[in-house]
């Protein structure tokens, strides 16, 4: 269960618009990588460039060694993504949104692993109420609640921290770490500041790109 | 890789047999009716249904038309040279109606026999040719059936 | 082997460079437009005047001579669009696409001339404008794909977008291409089937359809040398921002 | 909530669901969403009722004109229903980001797009061909065709649903895609409304309907083995192109 996602020379242009140029990046196990950069730097983009949905337009994303666009079976099989919106169904209840989840990642999972995933981020009590019934942060605990449930490697996580009380936001960024610590890869995009001692690897998007 | 590579195979061989039955299903509708067209040996066998909207086609008989002086009816007998159906009509002919022409009468085959047409279409064939090949063609009788033979 | 491989690589890269392309455009397309007006004229004054008129459908059957090439062009110019798309999907040359944006109009045209055409030679021959026969709704079914593709195209505000749906869509289109080749054969229909085979010769005397056979020809060129004319246009349009294009507007 | 544990890399191994669990799934929760969200669903139903009323009362009650015009319109109408059914169809899921999390799955994208057009066809052809004998009645639709009819809107409602989820996938990520899509799909239904209409015409005239049954059933096939394929290509392009 080795992380090693891998970027050289990455391009990503839209519409004939260069958002991104000459970028070089490693996440490996243990990573924790924030991307930063202003408002249209190209930070959802070069998510989606990780996780294979946008080809970059130059250079190549390399997977295990092989390039992405071929090992792309394998990588779905690693990789966890909360995107911006995060897939959470509001006319379903959150036990329904996780059991479709589970079954999107190809997982056996019983009611009681997502009551407890559900536990975790703190829903207890509302696992029958439709989605749409709960406010913006419990939404977005559930589908925070997939870090819990489906165990990969590698997570992509934009803006993760969007729409969470004090709570949830410490609660997350202890669950970032020990993920890290664990031996897993973390990317995401975030106006969250990490605390000083967590020692997370930053990617700054914008005039210059520096290697990660 | 193996497990993909098995999954492949499913997949070819599941869009191989669904284009199979697609086929399979058209060639066997196609082999049918399934345009209510008819020629006149079909309507003789009592194949064709009365009172029914449908197509005939085939050649107009050589002096079957008969003209109605004060109106527009016109009767004439299509054929495919094996059998002859009469028909009525009340309205204006095509200018390449004549006869010997192929047609295709639209109209409803009555229980005394008679078509009568709704409307009549001339056929025109893939041969076409100057008058004067026509008439040296006619002239040693070898001008192709084509002389609008296309009711199949 | 492998080396070849490669020199096909360039060769395919080469093609889908949009200022090479822009220079060969610009070499090739008086070549095709003079052809197309000599084959145009010469066809339309040796079928108007020259060629005799048929035994039955005396002047009439002339209309074949615009009938039949826009017909065939209609299909030729998807067929041709469907070709760009396979490319632009599988090699993501941008250049496919824009030949196939430039083509989508053309062969909307045709289809209308054809239908057209055919409408007006109906009532003649047929004694009918339209009749709902296989070819005919077939056809019509075909004018409305192009419609939704040139829509489809128009309704995305990211052309990058706009420019892969609609070769999605051309893709799904083409079943209608056998459908139309194949339906006055599968069904007794009122048209009459093709004139031009490949496998034989046709059913008219020399002097009918050596005419249509330029006449299709010119058709051709014509849609080679305006399709040329219009990609340049549109390549200049889409490279605006580059310095080759900056230099060569200069 | 409870400190974290690093079950990151320490996970229980999870045994694979495989394919057929997974479409399945995907099955039962747009049955589940579609429960909650009934109009969804019945919306079109009572549209094509309705317009079905609209007949008699604007052409002329006479049962006889209306038996001739009854597969006709039965067909044109059920057409107009599916079509106003498939902009809802991934409209919700490409706002809610639950689009692209099937685009991410392991699973293969075109297998979740057919369980999904199977959902949609279970939602609207089903009920169609089911209401379709009381539709009938409304516009004396001889007894004779009533059996065809319903066996061909469920042939026939099918390849809507699969031809029609490529027209929703096209246009779902224009703001207003609807008018659009009926365009782009309207060419397509045709040849099934002329065997659909053609073989309740045959039932109703007593002549086999096994020709047009069979041409249904051939395109039927045609749709499942390509628009699967076209959904996903096309669902690729409307989320990230």
């Amino acid at each position: 269960m080795t992380v090693a996602l891998t970027g050289r020379g990455l391009a990503c242009e839209r519409d004939e618009r260069e958002l991104l140029h000459g970028l070089d990046l490693d996440v490996v196990d243990g990573t924790l990588l924030r991307i930063e950069g202003p408002n249209g730097s190209g930070k959802t983009s070069l998510l989606k460039m990780l996780t294979g949905q946008l080809a970059p337009t130059a250079g190549t994303l390399s997977w295990r060694g092989q390039p992405l666009a071929r090992a792309r079976a394998d990588y779905r099989t690693a990789l966890l993504y909360l995107g911006h919106e995060p897939g959470v169904t509001t006319s379903l209840t959150a036990m329904e949104n996780l059991a479709w989840s589970a079954a999107l990642a190809d997982l056996c999972v019983d009611a009681a692993a997502i009551e407890a995933a559900l536990q975790t981020v703190g829903l207890y009590g509302f696992e029958d109420l439709p989605a749409g019934q709960l406010s913006a942060g419990q939404r977005r605990r559930i589908a925070l609640a997939r870090l819990e449930l489906i165990p990969r490697p590698l997570w992509i996580l934009d803006e993760p921290f969007t729409a969470l009380d004090r709570a949830g936001v410490a609660w997350l960024e202890q669950r970032l770490l020990a993920h890290r610590d664990a031996g897993g890869a973390v990317v995401l995009t975030t106006h969250h500041e990490f605390a000083p001692t967590a020692c997370i690897e930053r990617l700054r998007l914008g005039a210059t790109h520096a290697a990660a | 890789m193996r497990l993909q590579r098995k999954r492949r195979l499913t997949i070819i061989a599941g869009l191989m047999a669904l284009v199979a039955i697609a086929v399979g299903l058209t060639l066997y509708a196609l082999r049918a009716n399934i345009d209510l067209f008819f020629t006149p040996s079909q309507i003789a066998a009592g194949d064709a249904p009365h009172d029914r909207t449908m197509r005939l086609g085939g050649v107009v008989k050589d002096d079957s038309v008969q003209r109605d002086p004060d109106s527009l009816a016109v009767s004439f007998v299509v054929t495919d040279f094996a059998q002859d159906v009469p028909v009525r009509f009340d309205d204006i002919l095509p200018d390449l109606f004549r006869e010997g022409q192929g047609v295709v009468v639209i109209g409803t085959l009555g229980d005394d026999g008679d078509f009568a047409a709704q409307q009549v279409l001339a056929k025109h064939d893939e041969n076409y040719m100057p008058p004067e090949v026509a008439d040296a063609l006619k002239a040693t009788n070898s001008l192709p059936e084509g002389a609008g033979n296309s009711a199949g | 082997m492998r080396g070849k491989q490669i020199g096909m690589w360039k060769l395919i890269h080469k093609l889908g460079s949009p200022k090479w392309c822009y220079q060969l455009c610009g070499r090739l397309q008086p070549v095709f437009w003079i052809a197309a007006a000599a084959l145009l004229a010469v066809g339309a004054v040796w079928s108007l005047a020259f060629s005799p008129p048929d035994y039955q459908m005396g002047d009439s059957y002339r209309i074949i001579y615009v009938h039949v090439p826009a017909a065939i062009l209609a299909q030729s110019v998807f067929l041709a669009m469907t070709f760009a798309s396979v490319v632009f999907l599988v090699w993501k040359i941008k250049l496919a696409d824009m030949a196939a944006s430039v083509m989508a109009p053309f062969g909307a045209a045709m289809t209308l001339l054809g239908l057209f055409s055919g409408a007006v030679w109906g009532i003649p021959t047929w004694g009918t404008w339209w009749t709902w026969d296989a070819r005919l709704t077939s056809m019509l079914i075909q004018l409305f794909i192009y419609i939704g593709i040139i829509a489809l195209r128009g309704a995305f505000s990211r052309p990058e977008q706009g420019a892969k749906a609609v070769a999605v869509l051309t893709l799904v289109g083409v079943v209608n291409i056998p459908i139309i080749k194949y339906s006055v054969s599968w069904w007794n229909t009122l048209h009459q089937p093709a004139t031009f085979t490949l496998t034989e010769r046709p059913a008219m005397p020399e002097s009918m359809w050596m005419p249509l056979l330029l006449m299709v020809l010119g058709f051709y060129c014509f849609f080679t040398a305006l399709t040329l004319y219009r990609l340049r246009s549109e390549i200049l349009k889409r490279e605006s921002r580059t310095r080759w294009v900056q230099e060569a507007v200069k | 909530m409870p400190p974290p544990e690093s079950t990151a890399t320490a996970a229980p191994t999870l045994a694979p669901r495989g394919l057929a669990a997974t479409c399945v799934r995907q099955v039962k929760r747009e049955l589940a969403i579609a429960r909650r969200r009934g109009s969804e669903w019945i919306n079109p139903l009572l549209f094509q009722a309705l317009v079905i009323v609209l007949f008699p009362l604007g052409i002329s009650p006479e049962p006889a004109l209306l038996a001739t015009l009854a597969p006709g319109l039965l067909w044109v109408t059920a057409l107009l229903a599916v079509l106003l059914s498939l902009d809802a169809l991934f409209r919700s899921d490409f706002d809610d980001g639950s689009l692209e999390q099937m685009l991410l799955s392991p699973q293969p994208l075109p297998a979740l797009c057919l369980a999904k057009t199977f959902a949609h066809w279970l939602l609207t052809g089903v009920p169609m061909a089911l209401i379709a004998p009381l539709l009938g009645l409304l516009l004396s639709l001889p007894a004779a065709g009533v059996a065809t009819l319903m066996a061909a809107l469920l042939l026939g409602s099918a390849t809507f649903s699969l031809i029609g989820a490529v027209g929703a996938a096209l246009t779902v990520s224009l703001p207003r895609g609807g008018v659009l899509l009926s365009l782009l799909i309207l060419p397509f239904y045709i040849p099934v409304l002329i065997f659909g209409a053609g073989a309740v015409n045959a039932a109703i005239a007593g002549d086999p309907v096994t020709a047009p049954m069979a041409l249904l059933g051939a395109m039927l096939a045609l749709a499942i083995a390509g628009a699967p394929f076209a959904i996903a290509g096309a669902l690729r392009i409307s989320v990230d192109g």
